[in-house]
């Protein structure tokens, strides 16, 4: 009996965290990558929190920015390589659909741990405890969107030599909404005030992207198995 | 049921398929021959369709395969050069997610066709451990439990030893028997009754 | 005439504006032909290397 | 069916290289002969602008790279959308004339722009939303450019590439947005912004003229182009024979 999209959903996901948790230092980098340029910011440029409390949502959205890249680098690459979105391909079900679930996998791998660890990065920055849990969500959500842009480039530069460089250079645009919406969350988070109109646009976003990214995400694949 | 019409394909610079037109029915193997970088994997990918040809078609059950290409893809296996196989799962691991994603299986199924395989003994462990002959093993298991109609098999019995290689002579037996069809690229001719066989040799000029 | 050439003082950033728009028209007009003469010469190249037979 | 015959026309290469040689001298003439009038018109007769005086003759340079710049990408789009759905070479082929082009334009109107800038605002970069969205563009091109140089095979580079512009076209007007809101919050008091001063006639047909000429110019350079692209195209194909010896 041919398995119903749930179930497939389901599978895709189990083995890719089962696939994470054995092997949990590729998790990790990104996270310490994070942190890393996260605290480069005080010694270039000031250790005055008054200072850095300003930079602090630049300095945590181009952080998440550059940390999500690295990991997206790792989003189909082994699939590619031992043959596995080739089986997904021609398995007979929405390749569409199991992108998708891989790129959900991939922002509870990846882009929730970078969202949930940001307030230690964001207190060292000098940003109030009461700004704390903006700062999560709106990191979380943005990560989410970016997941689903990033999963397209992802896809595009499987056939390409040299996809690492290429694959920020794709991404690093058409992710500028995400970081002008998202930093903006943050400042306002920052300054105490409501986030909601930044936070409602990023929404959008990701709303645009579950519904389109995959399509072009899977068309991506699909050429890039050729 | 399986025809392949006047299929031409370009890698880049090189005409690799210039024209490759046959017809497979329920039953019947075709075994496709030739020099290396005559086309087999080509050939055997653009049926698959994961390549696009410039000109020509493949129709499954008299409609064009890339019009409905999931109904096609869902009796169709394809076992490429290597395994597909994830090194860090063990083997029934790796069926209970790449074949689950096609049809509900149960653990029986699958322990079933490791045995059928030879593959049972070694299935627990991780398919990095495995020698490159098992894995071939536990990815043929992979195609058993497709219970596809169509077989595109790539070198099948690479890394086979003399054993594995009657294994892959009989598997394709059975599915013959069950009215399948098998593509498969071959070096070596397998041991297979010869009134099923279609040879097909590429690059020939 | 300087009076014209000057724009009321704006001349030093008009000017070289102008430059560089038209430059840019230039430049892609004289890249396009020069890939296109790039592109025949290959072509022909490739003919007189390849015998008539082979081209079918 | 006429129009299904046109699309079958247009879809063959030997066909699109004869219709590329036979027309680019055309349009190339006439938006040469375009331009020097808008020049003309521009730098001449229009009068100066009371606020801007000469320095809004930056419109009849700026205003028409700016346009191309987008016009350019939204044709490569559905150029490259043409490619994928109906599998025609030749769109493929179109879209990748156009991104060399659109990417210089992009630099000129940054360019342009800037030398703009400098005596409206005393700067040569201001974070204004219009010059930041243009360079955002510029690096959409960049993207398109680099993911096409980086893979080798032809007919995949196109699709790939295809799927990026596509995707580019959907979101540079989010892109577009964005940048306009951003700079909304952080709206730096007197900032003279650029663009179009109220124009009377004398001003707007030299402007309206440059616009028609830079598209007329960008057709001559998109056909000499795609001339090139199509022969390194199909250079295995018969036609080629016919037409360089």
């Amino acid at each position: 009996m041919k398995t119903n999209p749930l179930e497939v959903a389901r599978l895709v996901a189990a083995r890719d965290l089962r696939l994470a948790f054995r092997k949990p230092s590729q998790l990790l980098q990104p996270l310490m990558f994070f942190m890393i340029v996260a605290t480069l910011f005080p010694l270039t440029l000031t250790p005055e929190m008054s200072r850095l409390r300003d930079a602090a949502p630049g300095v945590l959205w181009v952080g998440a920015l550059l940390s999500s890249l690295l990991a997206l680098e790792f989003l189909f690459r082994d699939d590619a390589q031992d043959g596995t979105l080739e089986q997904f391909a021609l398995s007979g079900q929405s390749l569409t659909w199991m992108l998708f679930a891989k790129t959900c996998v991939h922002w509870l791998l990846t882009g929730l741990p970078l969202a949930l660890s940001a307030p230690i990065a964001a207190m060292t920055l000098g940003v109030p405890g009461s700004a704390m849990w903006s700062v999560v969500a709106s990191l979380a959500l943005g990560g989410f969107a970016l997941s689903l842009i990033g999963a397209i480039s992802a896809g595009l530069t499987l056939g390409a030599r040299r996809g690492g460089v290429l694959l920020s250079l794709l991404t690093l645009p058409l992710a500028v909404p995400i970081l002008v919406y998202g930093a903006n969350a943050t400042q306002l988070a920052i300054a105490g005030e409501a986030i909601g109109p930044p936070m409602y646009l990023l929404g959008a976003i990701a709303v645009l992207g579950v519904t389109l990214a995959p399509l072009a995400a899977a068309a991506a694949v699909r050429i890039g198995l050729e | 049921m399986l025809s392949v019409a006047g299929l031409h394909l370009w890698r880049g610079e090189r005409h690799v398929l210039r024209g490759v037109s046959f017809t497979a029915e329920p039953g019947q193997c075709v075994l496709l021959t030739g020099k290396n970088g005559a086309g087999k994997t080509t050939l055997l990918r653009a049926i698959a369709g994961l390549l696009d040809p410039e000109e020509g078609q493949v129709q499954w059950r008299g409609a064009a395969a890339r019009a409905n290409r999931d109904e096609f893809h869902s009796e169709v296996a394809y076992l490429g050069h290597e395994p597909p196989l994830k090194g860090d799962l063990t083997g029934r691991e790796n069926l209970h997610y790449s074949i689950g994603i096609r049809r509900t299986l149960s653990p029986d199924e699958i322990d079933a066709a490791l045995a059928r395989t030879g593959a049972r003994d070694f299935a627990d462990r991780a398919v990095r451990t495995l020698s490159a002959g098992q894995r071939r093993r536990v990815a043929l298991a992979g195609v058993l439990l497709t219970e596809a109609l169509l077989w595109l098999l790539d070198e099948p019995t690479t890394n086979l030893d003399a054993d594995g290689q009657q294994l892959v002579a009989t598997l394709i037996e059975e599915q013959l028997a069950r009215s399948g069809i098998v593509v498969a690229a071959v070096h070596h001719s397998l041991a297979l009754a010869e009134g099923r066989l279609t040879q097909l040799e590429l690059g020939a000029r | 005439m300087s009076e014209f050439f000057s724009m009321s003082g704006y001349g030093i950033y008009l000017w070289p504006a102008f430059a560089l728009g038209i430059g840019v028209v230039v430049l892609n007009l004289v890249m396009a032909l020069n890939s296109l003469s790039n592109a025949r010469k290959d072509a022909r190249r490739r003919l007189e290397m390849n015998s008539p037979e082979e081209t079918a | 069916m006429a129009t299904w015959t046109w699309f079958h026309r247009f879809g063959s290469p030997p066909y699109m290289y004869g219709f590329a040689r036979r027309w680019a001298p055309w349009f190339g003439g006439v938006a040469a002969f375009a331009m020097l009038i808008a020049l003309y018109g521009g730098l001449v007769l229009a009068p100066e602008d009371y606020q801007q005086k000469d320095a809004f003759r930056m419109v009849y340079v700026h205003a028409p790279s700016a346009w191309l710049s987008l016009m350019v990408y939204t044709t490569m789009a559905v150029a490259a959308a043409v490619g994928l759905i109906w599998r025609m070479k030749v769109a493929h082929a179109v879209a990748a004339a156009c991104a060399p082009v659109g990417a210089w334009f992009t630099v000129a109107a940054l360019g342009t722009g800037m030398l703009w800038g400098k005596p409206m605002w005393g700067a040569y970069w201001v974070w204004d939303p219009r010059l930041t969205s243009e360079l955002i563009l510029l690096f959409l091109y960049f993207g398109y450019m680099g993911l096409r140089a980086g893979i080798e095979d032809t007919a995949k580079a196109d699709k790939a590439s295809a799927v990026l512009a596509i995707v580019g076209v959907v979101n540079v007007p989010i892109i577009k947005y964005s940048v306009e809101w951003w700079n909304s919050l952080h709206q730096v008091a007197s900032v003279m912004k650029l663009g179009k001063p109220t124009m009377n006639w004398d001003m707007r047909w030299p402007l309206l003229l440059m616009l028609l000429a830079f598209t007329l110019y960008f057709a001559a350079v998109l056909l000499i182009r795609l001339r090139a692209e199509l022969l390194r195209r199909e250079r295995n194909a018969s036609w080629v024979r016919e037409v360089v010896t």
